[in-house]
């Protein structure tokens, strides 16, 4: 059997490489991309524990946060289309009018 | 009639409020109306105010015409109102002064005519809660409250550097303020420990706070210090008060220099002192306090001397004559205390009456520069006379008010330490010199410059705002009596809290005993 | 208890000049010269009269009662304070009225006086502008004088001091269009202020030492206290009494100002700096006497200061040419003889040359006044002689007037002065010299001045010479009063040497506490034969001050000059009054000037302002420097801070890139923080490995 | 339908909620019957089901008065113990009502003059209120996360709604990347909170907790997650940059919102888990915050300073608000915690009502968020200057304003608890922050209007700003039936005040 | 042993697709590692016995999401974003702060792992799955469901009201 702390290392290594993306990417998508792998990390996380503590609620809520990712990646999206037809670019560090 | 008399205090304080809500319901083209308005309810105030003067009772001790109200219960906070001798003559001394300024406005302000008179209104409402409330957190209300239309008065109708004066006054005095609010809650805070209670009167609190660790009263005394010595102002502190003077229009500094400095000063008369009577007893703290009112005395005059603005050198002196009260104050001697709440009375005739003349002046020459003006004497006598008069008020010449403070301030000082009487004595010196070379600059030598010499002389209103200041000035300084009996009592509780068993001394037995000649006399003689 | 009309009434005494001051000053402007003259020298004249009843009804009285007390109102009931002995008395200053021979003598002076020089200001001001306000002030002075002459403690006292300050700098300034005239004005008033302080300490100490400031309880108090001789706080209010006398009586060192009054119209010149203001520092002494004599130290100052002031003040008299500073200078040394006396205990003489002095100085000054009418404003006495025949009244009274105040008998200043000096020379012979030699040069300098005013061939320009006219009867006849009251006012003093009861004297006693009158008494019997000696000394110099005097002015007119050019540092020294006015400049205004270049354009407004007072070119240095400060350091701080929040602000909006990574990576951060907050590396390191 | 697990006595726990959602829905639907020049009936509607939802919220109260009454605990669980009804509930929840009824005033004008005036808008803002809601109500981790994110989603769309505008463009995306990394850390942090107490339930965590060391590591982890998510929902330092762009992009109606609900709301879930599952390890997370809050103050403060766009510069000082509160749970005794309550309820008047004036200043051609568009307001329209001065006083904490009261509180609890240096800093702040509130007051009350064109003010946006300004004055004056209403609010189950 | 096996392999992929899905140059590819990353996960689902859980990620996110994403990506794609620079300036802070805060967690986890059963391997399967999931879900968890449900229903609106042309 694999101990719970493999799947957390795994959550984390996942989690890791999400921020990655986020703080590194100029691309808005890879950065909602590399979002949803956070919220995959948590899910590991979730599914790892419920599985330990034999408890289904773990499962209950990565199931409800599949459901948030999925209602942020469609409002993300829209909303990175209405942006992008202002502004024809996807670029993160192109988006600076309000600063300072 | 009997509510009128159970209530007057209340009704001191909110007879200016309710002329400014008044006035808003007054559409703001109608100058004239509001101008009238105004007077009418400035001059109400000081009518009002007037049967106070009856029925307050010198010989009772504690406070008088005291209200007590809920207002929050959760935290103990009370509507209480009541004065004692030296709130009350702080109380009149606000109602007279602002009745004048109102008046003393009528041609001076020409526009945005509404805001002005409902601002100065409110302003006066402020002040008389200060001077009035009995509830620690209703004090602190008012102290703040009357911030806010000062600024504006500053800021809107002042002259060019009005901006800067207003927020620098505002800043400055909030800096000190809201430590004096941290100081407030820890007292409330520390007396509930104490007893058990929360509670913000002051009665109340003033029973337990002498009790509080010299540690915590030293603290809480600095916590109060700032907000207070900014008001007076002490000297490090004073240099938004050239500004806020200087800039703001004759009406506010004559407020300004006649009642808002009186609110520290009265701070520390009747919080600091006789709430933390060991701390500010203490050695190191009266020695500050003495050196730094002494450093204001005589710095003041001196900086007086260069100032080519007649308001500039009158705000300048003011922070000569306040050191003079803080002198006072922390003698700790009867005649110290009752001789500086006197000087904060006369300051405010005086110096209100100074700022009203260079405001007449102003409003003739649209200029405060003295080298515009010389010879004065001569195209306006009766300004002349006033204006001698009024300087001869401030610069201490007896039979007029100014004398009667100083004289009793550096008594009870003298009765502490000779070096600091003596000092006070050279600030004197100093303020006649400053004083008569500013009438000689103004009012001797021929008329050189043109523009002054068809000046009109002063007119009905002008002389309706000076005269009963020159009148108070000649009272207070020929029969000062009803003054001491109205601080006796007061005094006399504060001293003891600060100086115990100073009352206790053995008195001088009155032995008239024949002058016998001293034996060692002839040898004396013979010596030489 | 009534003991008589007028000494219920003292009160009113100064109340009359009071009322018509205030009327002159209120409604002045609208009344005719005639009514102002009238109601003014009339409310001095009544106050005469009740000043004059009243002290015919002290007379009355036996002499141990001769003190009546009337008390108006208490005035400052500052309440309990501690004395320095820690006793706990209660402060009172009443506004009471004290009538004893002391100041039973001094009220008459000054109303009799002012009363004449009242009457000779009618024709002497009748031309000029602002003539309500003149006698305005003039009241208002009479008031104060009499204030303080009556007053029954120290505080009320120093109203009157103030207040005569005050009226000196009105009426000094009186020309106010001449700067000149306002500048002296102020010179006047801030030097006095110099030496009010003195007396305000002074007041305090005293309070402070016997626990009460009326004069009638000072025996009381001293006796109850039970000091030493030269009890140190005793001396202490000697000598800051004695700053005030100095102040007010232009004595060392702050003399300077009096000359400078000089520019004030003659009849104030006459009224206060010579007859009475000037002499308020005499008789405040004299009240004090009592705390004096607990101290001689003090009394050795006042009578060195004295003395010295004398001899100085004479010297400076000696090369005058303006008529009226000759008799400023002499005022001076006069006033100094007045505080030798008390110096030497003689309090009495004191009083009783203050009297003296006050007939023919004011005689002198009114005359001098006279004269300059005469010449129409003319002063310098190379420009005047031989005006004997063309003013006659004035050249003989005024020439009675020199006599006296040269000390030839019968004439009064011979018996006050005289006095003085035998008193001086029991103390010590030291101090008898320089009066004995100050009374020469004073014979010489008055003759010096009579010479060449009215002997002599005449050097008056023609165009004057033409309408030189005798003054009018307003002006003459109070001449002719005072010359009377010369020539025998010094007789009620007639010393017993001369077989004469020094009734003066004796009628001072009570108020003078008896040992030193004991002592002088004894003095007075003792040593008779020495006293005809000092008499003849003195008579013999003073002549012979006039027989020099007529030499040097009348028969060789040439041999000043030849003096002059033998010891030419000598006179040049002495015809510049020591150079004390340009080392004030040197020490004071050119320094300032220094300043002033470098410090700003309308300095020399100051210098010419301040430059007098010591504390001059230093204030104005001061002031400067703590302008500075203020604006650069205090405010420079606070303004200083705000710069500093400002300036902050700005990196702080720059970490507000706009740019989304760098948001997120700030949270990054954030959580770095956080964490590392928690997992302090070495202790979970240790946990770590278990 | 009813059954074991979805009784009928749990339904009315769920009403308020429920009347939001269907009048929002109901929104929807009519939205499109409506011809444009009627939009404005979807705002009546909105108002309508903000007035049912307050209503049930009304019964909901008395009931629990009624149980107090009869000496039972003051709180209802319901579904299986993920939902929690109690004051600290009802408190939050009128005050959300009260700011999405104001913000519903506010924009049916503003809408109009962008040309953006849909149903969807004010569907939307229900559906906030709904997430806010159970936010504050849901008393089990699933239930508060989700409803976080119906919330937060909502504001993402809410702060784009001008589509055609960059700058609300650019501030939605921003909003949301970030938002959503946020919140992808709060999940986590649940996730482990889940991980160590074996369940997803509140109380059960909270029981869980108390079993474990304050500095237990674990439980830190989750802490410090958690608190990472919620700090930046409240946008404090060094959560906090988004909250300036997007204050500035987003509609100035939207952006009184998200200062006022969404703060409030995180706030509320905030205090809901630091003063039940986070309480044990106190010792360990007192300083965190404190930390956090003095940032806070000063970033705000001093950024604040040399603002010239006045949406910007309330979003820096809503900023330095946030720490002031924060304090309160620093000081964390009774009279800091009633004071964060009664501070919330104060911010949410005042700064609505400063975007109010904002807002009225809104026509076509001038957005009106720059301090020179304030010039000379005093005499253009002095009823909106004279508003705008007191709410600054409040803001500045001035009396006798509420502003000065919420204060008042947290330097009194820092007072008790000892913590001089902290009560210091916070006092000393107020001064820099009335220089930069009176930067506002010196442009509408000293300067020369600059263009005179008088700012119209709808029916609407005289309602709202007639009852921020009475609430303002009113707390100010007479606060004592707030103070009272905010102090239930205290006694949470599990709380550390908790009965 | 078999499971061993399954788990490493699926938690390699994982993270391989993961560092792909942020390192490509080419938003498409990057998409597709996504998928993998995902698909992986969902394996990890299925190694831990929760079909449920693998099923929904398969369709949910494979299904749905990811065809949103490839659906926006071709209708913003610029051929230029494949000449751009695609990382910002601060990537190498970036990626340095991001291991460190890895790390920390790492750290925290191994600190307190004493406090929880991690260490021991993970309890028996929840079975039957689907049923247990279904029963909690419309038990237990029936409201988060029902706002579940008005969650999607605002994603719908945002999605629509902001990628709509028009309204």
């Amino acid at each position: 059997m694999i101990p719970t702390s493999h799947y957390l290392a795994l959550s984390l290594l996942l989690f890791t490489i999400g921020v990655i993306g986020v703080v590194t990417r100029r691309n808005v998508i890879i950065i909602l991309m590399s979002i949803e792998l956070i919220l995959n990390a948590v899910n590991i996380n979730l599914i790892a524990f419920s599985r330990m503590l034999g408890s289904v609620d773990g499962q209950i809520f990565a199931l409800f946060v599949i459901t948030d990712a999925a209602a942020e990646a469609a409002v993300g999206l829209g909303i990175i289309i209405a942006f992008f037809r202002n502004r024809e670019t996807v670029l993160a560090d192109e988006m600076d009018i309000l600063k300072w | 009639m009997e509510f009128f008399r159970s209530h007057i205090l209340s009704v001191v304080l909110f007879v200016p409020t309710a002329g400014a809500i008044l006035a808003l319901f007054v559409p703001r083209e109608r100058e004239d109306a509001h101008r009238l308005l105004g007077n009418v309810f400035g001059f109400l105030g000081l009518i009002v105010s007037l049967p106070l003067v009856c029925w307050f009772k010198p010989d009772q001790a504690g406070f008088q015409f005291t209200e007590n109200h809920e207002w929050i219960p959760s935290i103990g906070a009370r509507y209480t109102l009541g004065i004692d001798g030296i709130s009350f003559l702080l109380v009149m001394l606000t109602t007279v002064l602002g009745a004048i300024a109102i008046l003393s406005s009528w041609s001076a302000i020409k526009t945005r005519t509404k805001e002005y008179y409902i601002l100065l209104l409110l302003l006066q409402t402020g002040m008389l809660g200060v001077f009035m409330s009995l509830d620690f957190f209703l004090f602190y209300v008012f102290w703040e409250v009357m911030l806010v239309p000062m600024y504006f008065l500053i800021g809107v109708w002042g002259s060019e550097r009005r901006l800067y004066a207003a927020i620098k006054f505002f800043l400055y005095t909030l800096a000190g303020s809201v430590l004096m609010l941290l100081a407030i809650l820890s007292i409330y805070f520390n007396y509930a420990k104490l007893t058990g209670t929360y509670t913000f009167d002051i009665q109340a609190l003033l029973t337990a706070t002498p009790q509080f660790s010299h540690g915590l009263q030293w603290w809480l005394f600095w916590g109060l210090f700032f907000a207070f010595a900014i008001k007076v102002p002490m000297f490090p502190f004073h240099t938004w008060l050239p500004d806020a003077h200087t800039e703001a229009p004759t009406a506010g500094s004559v407020i300004l220099a006649g009642v808002l400095l009186k609110m520290g000063t009265y701070g520390f008369i009747r919080f600091s002192l006789p709430m933390l009577p060991t701390a500010s007893s203490s050695k190191i703290i009266v020695n500050l306090m003495v050196a730094i009112s002494i450093i204001g005395i005589i710095y003041g005059a001196l900086v007086c001397m260069m100032q080519k603005d007649m308001k500039k050198l009158i705000a300048y002196s003011s922070v000569s004559h306040m050191g003079f009260v803080t002198l006072g104050i922390f003698a700790l001697t009867p005649h110290g205390l009752a001789g500086s709440v006197i000087q904060q009375v006369n300051h405010g005739i005086s110096t209100g009456a100074l700022f009203l003349l260079v405001g007449i002046l102003y409003e003739r020459r649209h200029t405060r520069m003295i080298s515009e003006f010389g010879g004065l004497s001569t195209p306006m006598p009766n300004f002349a006379a006033i204006y001698m008069i009024i300087t001869l008020s401030s610069l201490g010449m007896p039979l007029l008010n100014g004398f009667i403070g100083e004289f009793t301030i550096l008594r009870g000082v003298f009765e502490v330490s000779k070096a600091w009487a003596a000092w006070g004595v050279v600030g004197i010196i100093l303020g006649a010199a400053y004083l008569l070379w500013l009438y000689q600059r103004v009012m001797f030598g021929s008329v050189t410059n043109p523009a002054n010499e068809h000046l009109p002389d002063m007119n009905a209103r002008e002389l309706v705002t000076l005269v009963p200041l020159v009148l108070l000035a000649f009272w207070i300084g020929v029969y000062p009596k009803p003054l001491f009996r109205y601080l006796e009592l007061p005094v006399k509780q504060i001293v003891e809290r600060v100086n115990p068993g100073y009352y206790a001394a053995e008195p001088m037995p009155p032995t008239p005993v024949p002058i016998k000649m001293p034996a060692e006399k002839p040898q004396a003689q013979e010596k030489k | 208890m009534h003991i008589g009309f007028f000494l219920d009434h003292i009160w009113l005494i100064p109340l009359f000049p009071l009322a018509s001051a205030a009327l002159m000053l209120l409604i002045g402007r609208r009344l005719p010269n005639n009514a102002v003259s009238t109601i003014c020298v009339g409310s001095v004249f009544v106050s005469f009269v009740f000043a004059l009843g009243a002290v015919v009804q002290l007379f009355g009285l036996p002499a141990e009662q001769r003190v009546v007390e009337r008390i108006l109102f208490e005035w400052v009931p500052a309440g309990p304070m501690h004395t320095s002995a820690g006793r706990l008395v209660n402060f009172i200053a009443d506004w009471g009225f004290l009538l004893d021979p002391l100041s039973s003598v001094m009220v008459l002076v000054v109303t009799g006086v002012g009363f004449l020089i009242h009457f000779y200001s009618i024709g002497y001001m009748g031309h000029e502008g602002g003539y309500y306000r003149f006698f305005g002030y003039m009241n208002l002075f009479m008031f104060s004088m009499l204030t303080l002459v009556l007053a029954n403690n120290m505080l009320l006292m120093f109203v009157g001091w103030e207040g005569v300050g005050l009226c000196s700098y009105l009426l000094i300034g009186f020309y106010f269009l001449r700067k000149s005239a306002a500048d002296a004005g102020k010179k006047a008033f801030i030097v006095n202020r110099i030496g009010d302080a003195g007396f305000l300490l002074g007041i305090f100490l005293t309070v402070g030492t016997l626990g009460t400031i009326k004069f009638t309880e000072f025996g009381a108090a001293l006796a109850a206290g039970s000091f030493a001789l030269g009890a140190p706080a005793l001396t202490a209010i000697g000598l800051l009494l004695f700053v005030g006398a100095t102040g007010k009586s232009a004595q060392i060192p702050l003399y300077v100002w009096l000359p400078d009054a000089m520019e004030g119209p003659t009849p104030v010149s006459a009224l206060i700096h010579a007859a009475t203001m000037v002499t308020a520092g005499v008789y405040m002494v004299t009240r004090h006497n009592a705390i004096y004599q607990m101290a001689p130290f003090a009394l050795e100052v006042v009578a060195v200061i004295g003395a010295l002031t004398a001899i100085f003040a004479a010297t400076m008299g000696l090369l005058q040419n303006d008529i009226k500073r000759v008799l400023a200078y002499s005022t001076i040394s006069q006033l100094g003889y007045m505080f030798l006396a008390c110096g030497v205990g003689a309090f009495a003489a004191g009083i009783f040359h203050l009297m003296t002095h006050a007939f023919f100085k004011a005689l002198l000054f009114l005359g001098s006044g006279s004269v300059i009418h005469a010449l129409s404003g003319e002063q310098d006495m190379r420009k005047m002689g031989a005006l004997w025949g063309k003013i006659p009244a004035t050249a003989k009274t005024f020439v009675i007037g020199a006599v006296a105040i040269a000390g030839i008998p019968p004439l009064a200043g011979f018996f006050s002065k005289d006095e003085i000096l035998g008193k001086a020379f029991e103390h010590s012979p030291l101090l008898w010299i320089i009066g004995f030699v100050t009374a020469g040069m004073t014979a010489f300098y008055m003759f010096r001045l009579v010479n060449m005013t009215f002997f002599g061939n005449s050097r008056v320009p023609h165009d004057v010479e033409h309408h030189i006219h005798e003054s009018p009867k307003t002006m003459t006849v109070p001449l002719m009063v005072l010359a009377g009251l010369s020539v025998i006012g010094g007789w009620i003093g007639w010393p017993a040497a001369l077989g004469g009861s020094n009734r003066f004297e004796r009628f001072l006693e009570p108020v003078i506490s008896r040992p030193m009158a004991a002592h002088a008494e004894a003095a007075a019997t003792h040593a008779s034969a020495m006293e005809y000696l000092l008499m003849l000394a003195s008579i013999a110099i003073a002549l012979a001050g006039i027989w020099l005097a007529r030499l040097l002015y009348l028969q060789r007119a040439e041999l000043p000059d030849k003096i002059a050019a033998s010891w030419p540092r000598l006179y040049k020294l002495v015809y510049n009054k020591y150079y004390v006015d340009q080392i004030y400049d040197a020490m004071f205004v050119n320094r300032a000037k220094d300043l002033g270049t470098t410090l700003g354009a309308f300095d020399t407004n100051v210098i010419d302002g301040l430059g007098v007072d010591g504390a001059g070119w230093l204030t104005r240095f001061t002031s400067r420097l703590s302008i500075w400060w203020d604006t650069w350091i205090v405010d420079g701080s606070v303004n200083l801070a705000a710069r500093i929040v400002w300036i902050v602000s700005f990196p702080v909006r720059m970490a507000q890139t706009g740019l989304v990574s760098s948001y997120a990576l700030l949270i990054v951060i954030g959580l770095l923080i956080f964490l590392g907050y928690y997992l302090h590396p070495l202790r979970e390191l240790r946990t770590l490995f278990h | 339908m009813w059954n074991e697990f979805f009784r009928r006595e749990d339904f009315p726990l769920i009403l308020p909620q429920v009347m939001l959602a269907l009048f929002g829905l109901g929104i929807l639907l009519t939205d499109f019957l409506l011809e444009a020049r009627y939009k404005y009936w979807n705002a009546v509607m909105a108002l309508l089901g903000v007035g049912f939802s307050g209503f049930s919220l009304w019964r909901l109260h008395s009931a629990l008065v009624a149980q107090q009454a009869r000496g039972q605990e003051p709180w209802l669980l319901g579904f299986g113990g993920s939902v929690l009804v109690d004051h600290f509930f009802l408190f939050f929840g009128f005050l959300f009502l009260a700011a999405t009824a104001l913000v519903i005033l506010l924009s049916v004008r503003y809408l109009e003059i962008e040309q953006e005036h849909h149903g969807e808008y004010y569907a939307l803002m229900l559906f906030a209120t709904i997430g806010m809601m159970f936010m504050t109500s849901g008393y089990d981790l699933i239930v508060q996360f989700i409803a976080l994110e119906t919330m937060a989603i909502s504001f993402y769309i809410l702060t784009g709604f001008l589509r055609h505008d960059k700058r609300s463009n650019e501030a939605a995306l921003k909003y949301l990347l970030l938002g959503a990394f946020s919140s992808g850390i709060l999940a986590y942090g649940f996730s482990v909170m889940y991980g160590a107490a074996g369940s997803t339930n509140l109380a059960e965590i909270t029981l869980a907790f108390t079993h474990r060391q304050p500095d237990d590591i674990l439980v830190l982890l989750a802490v410090v997650t958690v608190a990472a998510g919620l700090f930046f929902k409240v946008a404090a330092v060094p959560f906090h940059q988004w909250a300036p762009d997007v204050y500035e992009g987003a509609p100035t109606p939207i952006t009184a919102y998200v200062s006022v609900a969404s703060k409030t709301a995180s706030f509320a879930l905030l205090l809901r888990l630091f003063q039940t599952a986070f309480w044990p390890a106190r010792p360990s997370w007192v300083m965190l915050v404190a930390g956090v809050a003095v940032a806070s103050m000063t970033v705000g403060n001093f950024a604040a300073i040399t603002q010239n766009n006045v949406k910007r510069l309330l979003a820096y000082s809503s900023i330095s608000h946030v720490g002031y509160i924060l304090l309160g749970l620093v000081a964390g005794n009774e009279t800091g915690l009633q004071g964060m309550a009664f501070y919330l309820f104060v911010y949410a008047f005042m700064n609505t009502g400063a975007f109010a004036i904002v807002i009225i200043l809104r026509r076509k051609g001038l957005i009106g968020d720059d301090l020179e568009d304030l010039n000379g307001l005093i005499q253009r329209s002095p009823g909106a200057a004279v508003l705008l001065l007191i709410f600054m006083l409040s803001l500045a904490g001035i009396p006798p304003t509420a502003g000065f009261l919420g204060k008042y509180y947290i330097f009194l609890a820092l007072i008790q608890t000892g913590h001089y240096v902290l009560a210091v800093f916070a006092v000393l702040y107020i001064v820099p922050a009335v220089y930069y509130y009176f930067r506002i007051v010196v442009h509408a009350f000293m300067r020369e209007t600059t263009d005179p064109v008088r700012p119209v003010v709808s029916m609407g946006q005289a309602i709202a700003l007639t009852v921020t300004v009475f609430v303002v004055l009113v707390a100010g004056v007479y606060p004592e039936p707030f103070v009272r209403f905010a102090s239930q609010s205290l006694f949470l189950p599990f709380g550390p005040l908790g009965r | 042993m078999l499971d061993k096996v399954v788990f490493y392999f699926f938690a390699g992929l994982a993270v391989l697709s993961a560092i792909l899905v942020v390192t490509r140059r080419n938003v498409v590819h990057s998409a597709i590692f996504l998928i993998t990353a995902l698909l992986a996960t969902a394996g990890i689902f299925l190694q831990l016995h929760a079909e449920f859980l693998f099923a929904v990620q398969i369709i949910l996110y494979v299904g749905g999401i990811m065809v949103l994403f490839i659906f926006v990506i071709m209708l913003v794609n610029l051929d230029v974003a494949l000449h751009q620079v695609q990382f910002n300036r601060q990537a190498w802070l970036g990626v340095l702060l991001a291991l460190v805060l890895g790390v920390q967690l790492a750290v925290g986890f191994l600190v307190g792992r004493t406090g929880v059963t991690f260490a021991k391997p993970s309890g028996g399967p929840l079975e039957p799955n689907t049923e247990l999931v279904g029963r909690a879900l419309f038990q237990n968890y029936m409201l988060p469901f029902e706002i579940a449900s008005i969650l999607l229903l605002v994603a719908m609106i945002g999605a629509v009201v902001m990628a709509k042309k028009k309204v």
